[in-house]
């Protein structure tokens, strides 16, 4: 490892720290102005530090060395118990570096949108306090050296989103949302413990620099013999990712997690928290690689995540859960990605879905504001002249997710794609290649087609607005659109960081990140050997499959008309099946819902009053129970019968005496 | 059978006697009556084993003093007889009669067999035991301590005694 | 046969027995209270054997100790009686159980 | 300085003292509590201070604290202080000031019994926490029972008596086979000494069978206390009765004796004993972590569900002790400290809300952080500080529990032939299995947390009740500082309080092996196996280490599996040309 200590990391991780204390001890007293200042000062600060120590990083020699250059800095000890060691280190590789710019450069712009968004809430201080926390722990998860202070991260930015989710906490129902994200994110998180267990029970260490040094030094035998634990070592942190990226079987949390502010879902639910789980199969690239039953696994359940979603975006009607599964279904296009060894396509997809998604959350943020709240898609349209410049970049973000070309989308998502058909043999089983190939290009048309189902219904048309949405109409301050522009732009140019190899153009995103996933590549490439023809077809494939999204949309919902009613109605059922999310919230709540009641109520009255504290005798409380009854019994207060049993025992002891055996 | 055997006897059952009657006897006041008559009979004991001092202060101590505080509240009580027999069927007071006799079987065989019948008493007593003045010596300086707890003792109870007669349950 | 120590010590032991005995069955407190006094007595009475027996003061000394703890013992204990006896209108042990349900 | 004896006995003293205090002056009382709590406090600090953590052994071992007792029987007053203790008795003296303070806000009749028997109450405990006779030992243990059963039974609702009496009855019951186990280890020993050493060198004599019945005997007192089910049917009772200082003295002092009292006498006495035992525990305490949290989700009583809850979280002591390894011990202790603090202050902010408005049920609540923010501020915290949230106390024990359970060999039903799974040095199955089932309650402890927040604290306002309601007061929040900046402290530091752990739990657990046939067994074996693989480790990295690249090596033939694995490296460098 090329590591370089560096004093830069602590104040990146600090900042945000510090704004919140700030905001969250005095906050109230301050005017909103300088709370918000205050916010978005500290991120700003975060934003340049993270700039300085990526271009530190930049300049380190070595940076292509198998061990990845990285900057760290040890800050203090935290938990040192016999082998268990970590830290407070800080650790800053090509990664790591991308993400902290994302996290501050689009949490920034977010940032400086909600001063707008939330000027008139009166718990503006607490929002930037809560907004700057989440950013810190944030932060912590890309930075953490070891596991264990990645899962204070990881946990941490759980809680914020609960606090935020639950922000406006008065209303029950945001309330409920906030604790079902909390919950299923804690089962993924239990998941995610578990797996660094058996991590730590293999490898003897939670330090991920020393996790990857075990990993490479791994003899056959030992890989053999680890073979089913690691399989489930990491089996089990991706059931963790599954729950902080909302995949099946634990994406259920993030609709309902719209319930929050408009640019908490921007930063948390759509940018960055939801990538976590990205980003920790990105970072354990090199265990991941050893065990292809896990990464077919996780190539299958993002498939069926990105379809799913799709399918149940397309039927949404609010205008935040649409986005909402839109976020679920290209986490699970990254999920693919990273299941066929191309951790590398995933990592782009992040960051150019980070700046069109929280892009299409602002916008649509900025409808809802011009909207007076009004969230159906039903009771808008025809938007784009009233709203200029949100419809303008709404666009620019449904062009880009959409892999219109030269747009980020589509080359972030042309590269998943070729993975998919390139690393088929690295899943285990080629026939399932197959299989993704053609339900991945299902999936990207089916992106296509509900954004612009989204942006036809919500922008074009006619206006179908309720008569107070219409007297309050009007386009947002500056303040947020002025991040809107920023990030169309980003959306619009950020695909030129990672130009295909095959156009002979320098690929700087893949070539800055390739230290870091080198263990994967160095697989891939020595099963494949260099690249080959059948690129320009797959880039022509996922191209049409965008623009035939993009036509289907707008001959469906660009014209008006009377056809997606026809549709729905020729097949009710699907319809319903589809609207209802497939009834999986449902599903949840009969059977883990229902049953940990029952089993709560069973064990409290059947065992824990009946057996345990009941019929003792014969049960499980024998011992308190029975025993207690017993003396019980003796001690009934009868002074009588107090003094008879003292005069039995008195007996016995003499008898005792007098018979010689214990000499007093 | 010479004189002091005569009264041992006479003192031993008027005090078994004395007793009986407060144990078997419906009234509360009739036993205190009959408790009286045994301290009387245990004086007498005290006597025959040289104990002047302490037969003294058992008659106005205890005749004198405890048992008429018995008497008072009794009067001031009025209890009325008390049925004799168990209320309710019980073996508890049967298994306590019958450990009470286990007790005094053994007490006694013990006492019986403690330095084998060789528990003759000393038959020159000098002069001055148990009189009052060696009791007062050696309660100034001996068992000073002692003394000085039980001083300690009654004060409390006095004391106690007081605030518990004075608070309202 | 002149008088000896286990005599007086028979008689201790009988009268003990009979305090115990009244000590289980009678059901006023204030006769338990004397059946103790009873019981106590039957011990200085061994105590006061002892003291003759070895011609040493020591065993008066506690019979007189535990002649002033039953005075306590009755001051008090009577004291209380009284306080029941006004609360509860009876002085009879099965209806002061306190504990039971 | 007899510096032990000082934090034991001062607040004694400070007990004796309220005796001559008239009943009528409440603020004297308060005062002379607080001053004694605080007094063994302070002396606690240059204990602390003084501290060796590179030594095993028992420290601040002066000579005026080893002298006859009862010379008759060998009982010496013997105390001492060493890793294992020191941050219990450390957190029973700051908790001892805190309940002091809670006492104010709480106790408004019969003050002087509520401060001499919590001064008493803290001598028994802190005597037990330092007492190296076991007789001393006993005294004090049973020292505790007394003021315990008068602190539940005095304030709170009608059925407190009983709950008290059940408390009293079932904690002394159950403490009676480890008496006779100790005077049995007395007598065995030629009933010469009650002293630690001595016991403990006759006990580890023993025959298996013997330490067995014996640990099972010490076992009993001491989970009772904790409590483990099926031993904790008195808890709930006793905290949904009591007021709340008598929750919080309950909840968050006197099960830190129980702890003790396992890692102290029951673990190294019997370290046969121990390894038989470890599994069943082990499931045990998965199975009261589990039964306690699911329980605790239905529950409308607030106390009741912070009591059951608490069942959960102690489950995690005895699961940690029972792995048997520094990591999982360590944790228990951690944990220990974790839950006093953090359900101590459950107890204390379910009381704010109960002495206001006299309902224990969550039902009667709702919406109180828009009145109260500040209280909502303090209960968010504790309540994230209790699931284990990371960066806070409660994460600290849980996460070394779980780790140190999931790495256990102890917890293998099979300990003389230990596998683990298929790998030589990787964890043992049931031990996983464990784990995992213990780890249930990072969710089922989400769920009814979080549930309990909102019903207390978040929706809308319900009912004209809290009209009127202002936000904590200083009486109120006092007690909660100290906890809070403990939660912030433990959790972001916890370091500082391990590496003074690790030495004695390391000397704990080398005694453990060298006493134990079992473990020697398995440690040679495990020694055995590890050689192995370090032989494995020996033939260095290798592509072929790589399955995938075997698979594809096998697929294609000899010719292309060459080409393309002979240099990883070479692919390494930057991935792209």
């Amino acid at each position: 490892m090329n590591t370089v200590a560096t004093g830069l990391l602590a104040p990146l991780l600090l900042l945000p720290l510090a704004g919140a204390v700030l905001n969250g001890a005095v906050g109230r007293f301050l005017p909103k102005s300088l709370s918000a200042a205050i916010g978005i000062l500290s991120i700003g600060a975060a934003f340049v530090v993270a700039l300085l120590a990526t271009l530190q990083l930049h300049g380190l020699p070595g940076a292509e060395a198998y061990g990845a250059a990285a900057l760290t800095q040890d800050l203090a000890e935290w938990i040192n118990v016999g082998p268990l060691v970590a830290s407070w280190a800080l650790h800053f590789d090509a990664v790591t570096a991308i993400m902290s710019l994302v996290i501050t450069g689009v949490g920034l712009l977010i940032h400086l949108y909600s001063a707008g968004y939330m000027h008139d809430d009166e718990g503006l201080a607490k929002y930037f306090a809560y907004l700057n926390l989440f950013v810190a722990a944030m932060l912590s998860l890309v930075l953490a050296d070891n596991l264990v202070l990645l899962f204070l991260g990881w946990e941490g930015v759980g809680l914020v989103s609960w606090l935020l989710i639950g922000f406006w906490y008065k209303d029950a129902e945001k309330v409920d949302a906030a604790n079902k994200a909390f919950i299923a994110n804690r089962v993924g998180d239990l998941a995610l413990m578990l797996g660094v267990f058996l991590l730590f029970g293999l490898a003897g260490t939670v330090h991920i620099g020393g996790l990857r040094d075990w990993a490479s030094h791994m003899s056959p035998e030992q890989l053999t013999a680890a073979g089913t634990l690691l399989t489930a070592s990491t089996l089990l942190l991706f059931i963790g990712c599954t729950g902080k990226s909302a995949q099946i079987p634990l994406y259920v949390w993030l609709p309902d997690a719209m319930a929050g502010p408009t640019p908490v879902s921007a930063l948390i639910h759509a940018a960055t928290m939801v990538t976590a789980g990205i980003y920790l199969m990105v970072r354990l690239n090199f265990l991941f690689i050893l065990t292809p039953f896990t990464l077919s696994v996780v190539a299958v359940i993002g498939l069926l995540t990105a379809l799913m979603a799709g399918a149940i975006g397309l039927v949404q009607n609010d205008i935040k859960k649409v986005l909402a599964y839109s976020t679920i279904s290209q986490l699970g296009f990254m999920f693919l990605a990273a299941g066929v060894a191309a951790p590398a396509a995933a990592m782009f997809h992040l960051v150019t879905h980070a700046f069109f998604k929280a892009l299409l959350f602002l916008g649509s943020g900025s409808v809802i504001h011009a909207l007076s709240g009004e969230q159906d898609i039903r009771r808008m349209g025809g938007l784009g002249q009233v709203l200029p410049s949100t419809s303008k970049t709404f666009l620019i973000g449904c062009l880009a997710i959409a892999g219109f070309p030269l747009t980020a989308g589509f080359f972030s998502k042309d590269e998943i794609l070729w993975g998919v058909l390139n690393n088929q043999q690295v899943l285990g089983s080629p026939g399932l290649s197959a299989v993704l190939f053609p339900l991945a290009l299902f999936a990207a048309f089916l992106t296509a087609l509900y954004m612009f189902r989204l942006y036809f219904t919500v922008f074009a048309g006619e206006q179908r607005l309720t008569d107070e949405a219409k007297s309050h109409l009007h386009e947002s301050p500056a303040i947020m659109t002025g991040p809107l522009w920023v990030l169309a732009i980003l959306s619009l140019v950020a695909g030129f960081a990672g130009l295909p190899h095959f156009t002979g153009l320098h690929n700087h995103f893949h070539h800055f990140i390739a230290p870091v996933i080198a263990p994967t590549e160095a697989l891939v490439r020595s099963v494949y050997g260099p690249e080959s023809g059948a690129i320009w077809g797959c880039v022509g494939a996922g191209t049409a499959a965008g623009l035939s999204g993009m036509g289907l949309a707008f001959v469906l919902w660009g014209r008006g008309g009377e056809t997606p009613a026809r549709l729905a109605a020729a097949w009710p059922r699907l319809h319903a099946l589809v609207l209802n999310k497939f009834y999986i919230d449902e599903l949840y709540a009969l059977t883990f819902g229902k049953a940990l009641q029952v089993k709560s109520r069973v064990y409290d009255l059947f065992v824990d009053n009946l057996v345990i504290d009941t019929v003792a005798v014969g049960g499980a409380g024998w011992l308190s129970t029975f025993s207690g009854q017993l003396i019980g019994r003796l001690q009934n207060g009868n002074l009588q019968r107090y003094i008879t049993i003292a005069f039995i025992g008195l007996a016995f002891v003499l008898f005792l005496i007098a018979r010689g055996g214990v000499t007093p | 059978m010479n004189v002091e055997q005569v009264l041992f006897y006479l003192f031993a059952v008027g005090a078994i006697a004395g007793c009986s009657g407060v144990v078997l006897s419906r009234n509360p006041i009739n036993s205190a009556v009959s408790l009286v008559a045994a301290f009387f009979f245990l004086a007498g004991n005290y006597v025959l084993l040289h104990a002047n001092f302490m037969a003294i202060v058992q008659i106005l101590v205890y005749a004198g003093a405890i048992m008429v505080l018995f008497l008072f509240v009794l009067m001031l009580l009025n209890q009325r007889d008390e049925e004799l027999g168990p209320r309710t069927f019980s073996i508890a007071p049967l298994l306590g009669i019958f450990a009470a006799a286990v007790v005094s079987v053994t007490i006694g065989a013990g006492f019986m067999s403690y330095r084998n019948a060789t528990a003759n008493f000393p038959g020159e007593v000098p002069l001055s035991f148990g009189t009052a003045e060696q009791i007062g010596r050696s309660l100034m300086t001996t068992h000073l301590l002692p003394f000085e707890l039980v001083s300690l003792l009654l004060l409390v109870g006095i004391v106690s005694a007081v605030v518990v007669a004075k608070r309202r349950l | 046969m002149s008088l000896t120590l286990e005599h007086y010590l028979l008689l201790s032991a009988a009268l003990f027995t009979i305090g115990a005995v009244g000590l289980v069955t009678r059901r006023n407190v204030i006769v338990l209270f004397m059946c103790v006094e009873i019981m106590l007595n039957a011990a200085n009475l061994a105590l006061i054997a002892f003291s003759r027996f070895h011609l040493m003061a020591d065993g008066q000394m506690f019979a007189f100790c535990v002649m002033a703890v039953a005075a306590a013992e009755a001051g008090i204990g009577l004291a209380i009686m009284v306080n029941i006896f006004r609360h509860k209108k009876s002085l009879l042990v099965d209806d002061l159980n306190v504990f039971k349900n | 300085m007899p510096w032990l004896t000082l934090i034991v006995l001062s607040p004694l003293a400070g007990a004796l003292l309220l005796a001559f205090v008239p009943s009528e002056h409440k603020e004297a009382h308060r005062m002379v509590g607080g001053f004694f709590a605080l007094l063994s406090l302070l002396f606690f600090l240059p204990v602390a201070a003084g501290f060796d953590p590179s030594q095993a052994g028992m420290q601040f071992t002066s000579a005026a604290e080893n002298v006859a007792w009862i010379p008759s029987l060998g009982a010496r007053y013997h105390l001492g202080i060493d890793g294992l203790s020191l941050w219990l008795v450390g957190l029973t003296t700051v908790l001892g000031v805190v309940a002091a303070m809670a006492g104010v806000n709480s106790i408004q009749t019969a003050s002087r019994t509520y401060y001499a028997g919590l001064l008493t109450l803290l001598t028994a405990v802190l005597g037990a926490l330092c007492s190296l006779d076991l007789l001393l030992f006993a005294l004090f243990w049973e020292l505790m029972l007394l003021p315990l059963a008068l602190l539940v039974g005095t304030w709170g609702d009608r059925q407190r008596v009983a709950a008290a009496t059940k408390l009293f009855v079932v904690t002394l019951v159950c403490s009676m086979p480890m008496m006779a186990a100790i005077f049995y280890l007395w007598v065995k020993g030629g009933s010469t000494s009650f002293d630690l050493a001595d016991i403990a060198a006759t006990a580890q004599g023993l025959p298996v069978g013997v330490q067995q019945a014996l640990f099972l005997a010490f076992c009993l007192a001491f989970f009772v206390k904790l409590p483990i089910p099926p031993l904790h049917t008195w808890l709930p009772e006793a905290h949904a009765q009591t007021s709340t200082a008598g929750s919080f003295v309950l909840g968050a002092i006197v099960f830190q004796a129980g702890t003790y009292g396992l890692i102290r006498f029951a673990i190294p006495l019997f370290p046969d004993a121990v390894y038989w035992a470890a599994p069943a525990i082990g499931i045990l305490s998965a199975f009261a972590i589990v039964y306690g949290a699911l329980i605790a989700v239905t529950q409308r009583d607030m106390k009741k569900m912070i009591a059951f809850s608490s069942v959960s979280h102690l489950g995690f002591i005895t699961l940690g002790l029972f792995a048997i390894n520094q990591v999982g011990m360590t944790g228990a202790l951690v944990q220990s400290l974790a839950h006093s603090v953090t359900a101590g202050a459950l107890f204390l902010l379910a009381g704010v809300l109960i002495d206001r408005y006299e309902s224990r049920s969550v039902d009667d609540y709702g919406g109180l952080a828009a009145k109260m923010p500040v209280f909502a501020v303090l209960f968010v915290f504790l309540i994230m500080a209790y699931a284990g949230v990371p960066g806070l106390i409660g994460f600290v024990g849980e996460f070394l529990v779980l780790a140190g359970a999931a790495g256990s060999w102890a917890f293998s039903l099979t300990p003389g032939n230990v596998h683990f799974g298929s790998l030589p040095t990787g964890p043992d199955t049931t031990a996983l299995v464990i784990a995992f089932v213990a780890g249930l309650r990072v969710v089922v402890g989400a769920i009814y947390l979080l549930g309990l927040t909102k019903r207390l604290m978040l929706g809308s306002v319900t009912g004209s009740r809290f009209s009127k309601t202002t936000d904590v007061t200083w009486a109120e929040a006092a007690p909660l500082i100290p906890l809070v900046f403990l939660s912030l402290w433990v959790g972001l530091q916890p370091g500082f309080f391990t590496s003074r752990m690790d030495a004695s739990v390391k000397g704990l657990l080398s005694g453990l092996v060298e006493n134990s046939t079992l473990a020697k067994e398995t440690a040679a074996n495990m020694a055995a196996q590890q050689e192995t693989v370090a032989n494995w480790n020996r033939d260095g990295r290798s592509p072929e280490a790589w399955p995938l690249q075997r698979k594809q090596a096998a697929a294609n033939g000899g010719a292309a599996a060459e080409g393309h694995t002979a240099q990883p490296g070479a692919a390494n460098q930057g991935g792209h040309p």
